[in-house]
């Protein structure tokens, strides 16, 4: 068990920059999520915390060591592969143990590390096959198997789940917190599920174009997206933005759009130096209720999931999406007034983007 | 568990600090470990390719005849391209290897479609017969040649014979004295050693092509004709193209066959580049004239690989 | 309209199995021919009237092969250059393709395509010269040194057939095995290699197969009996005073025999790898 | 760096190599009493021949093992070019006469002149046999024994038609146009147009009057008369006398072509003669002629095979060994195992050669017979130009006119 501090990591390919001035500091035993659409350079910076791939420059300490050069295999890190990258020619067993031969622990010490870990996992029964004969899910134990087993400073995830079934990722997405909860290793998880970023981080860093754009708890994220991209980034379905005018009558603070104007009283932000300017209004859809004030505009499309009910409001020209319960189910074309919570409200500088 | 332990230790003793399989472990982790695995393979073909070659160049400007140590070994510059200009055997030997090239990729071309179409089936019995089909490209030159001189003999071939029982001969034909066939057999000696090449990458080829779109043909109404030339031939266009190189390569350069079939006769009709390099190096000892007419060969192809592969190119677009 | 699809299927299956068996009784026939030549008693080759099948069946001409000519040196010699050179590919074609195969480093395209380059080199060009440094190097007429020879076409080709088995190894195992604790030597060996063990085999018997086959170097860089090998022996023997065509026939079924047996083992995967190779190149 | 061919360079780099080779194991064994030999055997009877004369060498000269290495002759020139350039030459080279000019030019050969001048043996052999391994006065090699040209025929057939054995070239010419019956597959004669089939027509054109090499030491074709040699020689395929694969026919197709009675006559020297016996009855299938006269001069040749001593390191033994072939009972062992002929007088008149009728038209031939001629580039020009201009004649490729002009040209290319 360790922190991780990475200052000012880099990467560059040729000309092209992956990474730029990357900052993160995590804490024992804290588990870090990075998070972004893919190319944002997570994988990279992953590779990077590894050691698969040198950085072009910056700092990466594990524990109090600096291990800018310290080769993978001498960093005690662990890692699972998105593919699994299980040893196709060797048995589970000697998969999930190879990292101990390869430090050369004696057999017996091994073996019981294997069961301990096996047994862990519920993968005991398996411990003689071959990848080739497992089930995707079973795979994805092994390969947690041979990372736990090692006992490491530092557990990487490169999006372990992406290649399993809706079902089987919830499962796991579970089982890995509990390891977590149990082990209390520090672990680094690369994903660019959202919702696997807001269920397991303990710190969540939204990357994109080799830049963290946020940096911060889950709940800090989800409440205050530090600029449009993590608004929309993070959510389902997506952030409203809605575009105004700020405006400040008697002191109170609505926003002029297209549609009229919304009331932005109990708004948490300190925004006095955009009165009168256009600003963008990030308004989750599950913030929205049926009432008799708010924003009001047409319904252009209802979609049912069972228990929720996503309505798409024409609001002057511009959409907002609700989630509303299951029983609301307007009809097209019927006239809708929505209540907006202003303390969920982020007001954003349309010009860059930025939550004010 | 006792972690500390087995962490990766560091180096305990002198002995392993200079172990060579830890040292090479080390090397391995390297930023320049890439290109030391490249070394001793770009070593190898430096020393036994680009050297020799080079050696060849310079060759190709001196007077260099073996049987003749009294006409030195001094720079002649161009002397040896000039007697080629003015050297029928030469633009003869161009002509030859033209018709021989040409002619021999365009059989290999149309047997290897045809096999690699039909084995592409996968009709039953189709393993075993891909394998016989497949074979004689692995058979050596020099016992191919033999087989088919054998065969071939005017008097002592099966080939006569079986022409003259089923009657397209009415007697006995010496197929490599008559200038006609003598290229003729060749080249079909030649087709069948090599087609299997164009069976084995088109057969690969087809594999890659997504069996989409011939449902979505099927569905259009196109027949089986149609399908050849509207999908798979276009399908296939880069690897036809990479095989066809290749083959031109190989027959440019390589006189084996022609060596052990014809020597170049009868009367010359059968004498190619190579062969008039290799004859005039070993037989006549006159190397720098040899190295002239390969570097010719060199530059011929090098010209024609670069106009082939920009063709299939602005093809493409 | 179903009716008539699977008729002209139908149609089309039985075309293509006339076209398979015709051209596999083209491709087999002189390998026949050539082996009811080798058993056949000179009296039935040398002949105004055809004879087909032999009269009597001999195998004096295999016996007289092996102990008059000098076969068992030349074979002796073919097998020790054939097994330096896949030697050779190996040790230093095997680590290029990996590295060609894992590394995305500057100048990789260009050195791969160079590596493809070099076989466009004209073989009468580089034999002269060739045979001139290896005089100087002391290499000439050794088996060593013909072996290094054929690795100038060999060994690209080694290069870039291996490349697509490596290829299909995927990167992230290398990269769990160095987390794991091996170095970077350590994964290849450990587990990236066990995994292209076939398209190893399969790349090794290609190798193998041209080398034993190959005949004009041979012919030109080995000058005694020393290091002759058997395509060069063979053609040497039929020279212009004939060998008996039983026995060159036998002399032709012997070298290709181990030729056959080695392509009908490992053609699958053999053909994977030279598709693999030329697709990509 | 770069590398000079030329005598005194390969000698200089002969010494130089000579302490490495001496590291081999191989070579130094060879310094010892082991020998190889490179010769241009390969037919089984020459092969058996030269097993009889190992074998009376050995018993001779226990102490000496020669190991025989067989380099036909298509390859002979390349191969020993790669030998002597490389420095792994063989002890003991056979030699045959067109090619001692281009490897005494090379450096291949050792002088042995001192050798032979001492060699009690020596009076055995008429002057002339070795002229043509005598260059500046100095002599380079042994002759082993003798190709005489001649020309076998079938008997059976040629007492069937009536005809008698011609002593002209004309008279050739129409009987092998009797001879020649399509119907029955017989053609008159066995015409070599293919490999090896460059000497005869070389023959014609100096029967016809244009030798190559003239008396003087100059080299020249007289075109008119190259002219009508070619033409008359081409001749015999343009009247349908000689089998039409005659284009391509080496030595193999035109011994099989006799051996399974296609062809009525066939232009050989003494060396296949066991061959032809081994399918045909002789004096009774087939006889034996001496090469008939032509309109100038009558033109046989007389070649001999020397051996010579290309590794001067090992020359005692070597000399031992090419000695040992003018000894009468080898030679004569040789001959009967082959048909060559000894070179050796005192061995030409044993017995059981005078004695055996089938040799009479060479015994004749030895009184006219005359050596190949031969210069630097001798060997090069028939091989490559000669034959190939021949052989357009015959595929109606080219005019003899043509043909003589590209010999012309060849010859002036190969020795300027």
């Amino acid at each position: 068990m360790a922190t991780l501090s990475i200052k000012g990591v880099r990467k560059s390919f040729g000309s092209l920059e992956v990474l730029k001035n990357i900052d993160i500091e995590l804490e024992d035993g804290g588990f870090l999520v990075l998070l972004g659409p893919s190319g944002c350079g997570k994988s990279t910076l992953l590779s990077i915390i590894a050691g698969l791939e040198p950085s072009s420059g910056g700092d990466v300490t594990i524990g109090e060591r600096n291990v800018n050069n310290v080769h993978p295999k001498d960093r005690n890190i662990a890692m699972v592969f998105q593919s699994y990258a299980l040893y196709p020619t060797m048995s589970v067993r000697r998969n999930i143990g190879f990292g101990l031969e390869m430090r050369k622990m004696p057999t017996p010490e091994r073996d019981a590390a294997v069961k301990k870990a096996a047994d862990l996992l519920q993968i005991e029964h398996l411990l003689e096959r071959k990848p080739g004969q497992l089930s995707g899910g079973q795979r994805q134990r092994v390969a947690m198997g041979r990372a736990i087993v090692r006992d490491p400073d530092l557990f990487l995830f490169d999006e372990p789940l992406s290649n399993l079934d809706a079902k089987l990722r919830v499962e796991m997405r579970t089982e890995i917190k509990r390891l977590h909860d149990r082990l209390g290793t520090t672990i680094v998880y690369v994903t660019h599920d959202q919702i696997e970023a807001m269920t397991l981080g303990t710190k969540v860093a939204v990357m994109r174009n080799g830049v963290i754009q946020q940096f911060a708890d889950p709940q800090i994220i989800y409440e205050q997206p530090a600029n449009v991209f993590v608004a929309a980034f993070i959510g389902s379905p997506t952030t409203n933005f809605l575009n105004g005018t700020l405006e400040a009558t008697n002191g109170l603070l609505s926003l002029r759009h297209g549609g009229g104007s919304l009331d932005l009283g109990g708004l948490q932000q300190d925004v006095g130096a955009f009165v009168g300017r256009p600003v963008v209004a990030g308004i989750r859809p599950e913030t929205l209720q049926v009432a008799e004030t708010g924003v009001s505009g047409t319904v252009e499309v209802v979609e049912p999931t069972g228990p929720d009910t996503m309505v798409i409001l024409n609001v002057g020209g511009q959409m907002l999406t609700a989630r509303l319960g299951s029983r609301d189910r307007p009809k097209l074309g019927q006239a809708m007034t929505l209540s907006v919570d202003a303390r969920a409200v982020n007001l954003f500088d349309p010009d860059s983007g930025d939550r004010i | 568990m006792s972690r500390a332990l087995y962490t990766a230790a560091p180096p305990r003793t002198v002995w392993e600090s200079i172990n060579p399989l830890r040292m090479i472990g080390e090397l391995s982790e390297t930023r320049y470990w890439m290109y030391l695995l490249l070394l001793p393979s770009a070593l190898l073909i430096t020393a036994v390719v680009l050297y020799p070659t080079l050696y060849g160049f310079q060759m190709s400007f001196r007077e260099m005849r073996l049987n003749r140590p009294d006409v030195g070994t001094d720079w002649v510059f161009f002397k040896h391209y000039i007697r080629m200009v003015n050297d029928p055997i030469f633009w003869l030997s161009l002509r030859n290897t033209a018709i021989w090239v040409t002619s021999s990729i365009a059989l290999e071309f149309l047997i290897g479609l045809t096999a690699a179409l039909a084995l592409n089936r996968n009709l039953p019995g189709t393993k075993l017969l891909a394998v016989l089909i497949l074979l004689p490209y692995f058979l050596p030159n020099v016992v191919a040649g033999h087989m088919w001189g054998l065969m071939l003999d005017p008097r002592l071939g099966v080939i006569n014979d079986l022409l003259m029982r089923v009657g397209l001969l009415d007697g006995y034909k010496a197929w490599f004295a008559d200038p006609k066939t003598a290229m003729a057999a060749a080249i079909i000696v030649e087709s069948w050693h090599s087609f299997p090449f164009f069976t084995l990458l088109i057969m690969a080829g087809l594999k890659g092509i997504p069996a989409d779109l011939y449902k979505a043909a099927d569905i259009d109404g196109a027949g089986p004709l149609a399908q050849l030339r509207l999908i798979t031939l276009p399908m296939l266009k880069t690897i036809i193209a990479a095989a066809v190189i290749l083959r031109v390569i190989g027959l440019v350069n390589s006189p084996d066959l022609l060596l052990i079939l014809t020597s170049g006769g009868p009367g010359r009709s059968t004498q190619v580049l190579s062969l008039y390099a290799f004859q005039m190096a070993y037989k006549d000892f006159n190397f720098g004239y040899a190295g002239a007419l390969s570097v010719v060969m060199f530059v011929l192809l090098m010209g024609f690989a670069w106009i082939y592969v920009r063709l299939s190119k602005v093809n493409e677009d | 309209m179903a009716q008539t699809r699977s008729s002209s299927k139908l149609l089309w299956d039985v075309v293509a199995y006339v076209i398979m068996i015709g051209l596999a009784i083209i491709c087999v026939f002189p390998i026949i021919w050539t082996f009811l030549t080798s058993i056949k008693v000179d009296e039935d080759i040398v002949t105004r009237e055809m004879v087909y099948f032999p009269t009597r069946f001999t195998f004096d001409n295999y016996v007289k092969l092996w102990f008059q000519s000098s076969y068992p040196t030349l074979v002796a010699n073919s097998l020790i250059v054939t097994g330096l050179t896949v030697l050779i590919c190996l040790l230093t074609g095997a680590i290029a393709s990996y590295s060609f195969s894992r590394f995305n480093f500057p100048g990789r395209t260009q050195l791969m395509l160079g590596y493809l380059v070099v076989r466009m080199f004209p073989a009468v060009l580089m034999i002269i010269p060739l045979f001139i440094v290896m005089r100087q190097v002391g290499l000439l007429d050794s088996t060593v040194g013909l072996a290094i020879a054929y690795t100038s076409f060999l060994l690209p080709l080694f290069v870039w057939m291996l490349k697509g088995f490596f290829d299909s190894a995927p990167k992230e195992l290398e990269s769990a095995a160095r987390i794991d604790g091996s170095t970077r030597i350590g994964a290849m060996l450990r587990i990236v290699v066990p995994i292209a063990r076939n398209g190893l085999v399969a790349t090794c018997v290609f190798v193998a197969i041209a080398a034993w086959n190959e005949y004009l170097f041979a012919l030109m860089l080995t000058t005694s009996q020393g290091s002759r090998t058997w395509p060069v022996g063979l053609q040497l023997m039929v020279g212009e005073f004939q060998l008996p065509w039983g026995m060159l026939a036998a002399g032709g079924m012997i070298s290709i025999l181990p030729v056959v047996i080695l392509f009908a083992i490992v053609q699958r995967v053999m053909v994977a790898g030279i598709t693999a190779g030329a697709v990509k190149g | 760096m770069t590398t000079r061919f030329g005598r005194r360079s390969i000698l200089q780099m002969g010494g130089g190599l000579l302490a490495a080779s001496a590291l081999l194991p191989r070579y130094a064994f060879a310094q010892a009493k082991t020998i190889n030999y490179w010769h241009t055997f390969t037919s089984q009877s020459e092969q058996a021949g030269l097993d009889a004369v190992r074998a009376l060498f050995t018993a001779a000269h226990p102490d000496i093992t020669v190991i025989p290495e067989n380099i036909p002759n298509p390859e002979f020139m390349a191969k020993i070019t790669a030998a002597v350039v490389a420095n792994t030459r063989p002890s003991v080279t056979m030699v045959s006469s067109e090619r001692f000019q281009d490897l005494r030019a090379m450096g291949a050969l050792t002088d042995i002149t001192d050798r032979v001048s001492g060699w009690e043996r020596r009076g055995d052999f008429d002057d002339s046999r070795f002229a043509s391994i005598t260059d500046d006065g100095k002599v380079y090699g042994v002759p082993a024994f003798t190709f005489v040209d001649w020309i076998y025929y079938r008997k059976d057939w040629f007492e069937e038609a009536g005809i008698a054995v011609p002593t002209t070239l004309a008279e050739l010419h129409d009987a092998a146009v009797k001879l020649t019956d399509p119907a029955k597959g017989r053609y008159g004669f066995g015409l070599r147009g293919g490999p090896g089939g460059q000497n005869p027509v070389i023959n014609m054109m100096e029967a016809f009057g244009s030798p190559v090499l003239h008396a003087d030491g100059t080299i020249g074709l007289d075109r008119d008369k190259a002219i009508e040699g070619v033409t008359f020689y081409a001749s015999l395929l343009k009247d349908g006398a000689a089998p039409p694969s005659a284009p391509n026919d080496g030595f193999r197709q035109i011994i099989e072509g006799f051996q399974t009675g296609q062809t009525a006559m066939i232009y050989h020297h003494t060396g296949s003669y066991q061959d032809i016996a081994s399918k045909l009855k002789p004096g009774v299938e087939f006889g034996t002629m001496a090469i008939p006269a032509g309109p100038v001069t009558r033109v046989a040749r007389l070649a001999y095979a020397y051996n010579t001593i290309t590794k001067p390191e090992d020359a005692d033994a070597a000399w031992e060994w090419i000695k040992f072939w003018g000894e009468p009972d080898a030679a004569v062992a040789f001959l009967e195992k082959t048909g060559y002929f000894p070179a050796s007088t005192v061995a030409a008149q044993d017995q059981r050669i005078v004695g055996n009728p089938m040799y009479a038209a060479a015994a004749e031939t030895l009184g006219f017979g005359i050596p190949q001629p031969s210069f630097p580039g001798a060997a090069g020009w028939a091989e490559s130009t000669v034959l190939p201009a021949f052989q357009r004649v015959l595929i109606g490729d080219a005019t003899p006119e043509q043909a003589v002009d590209e010999m012309i040209a060849g010859l002036a290319e190969a020795s300027q």
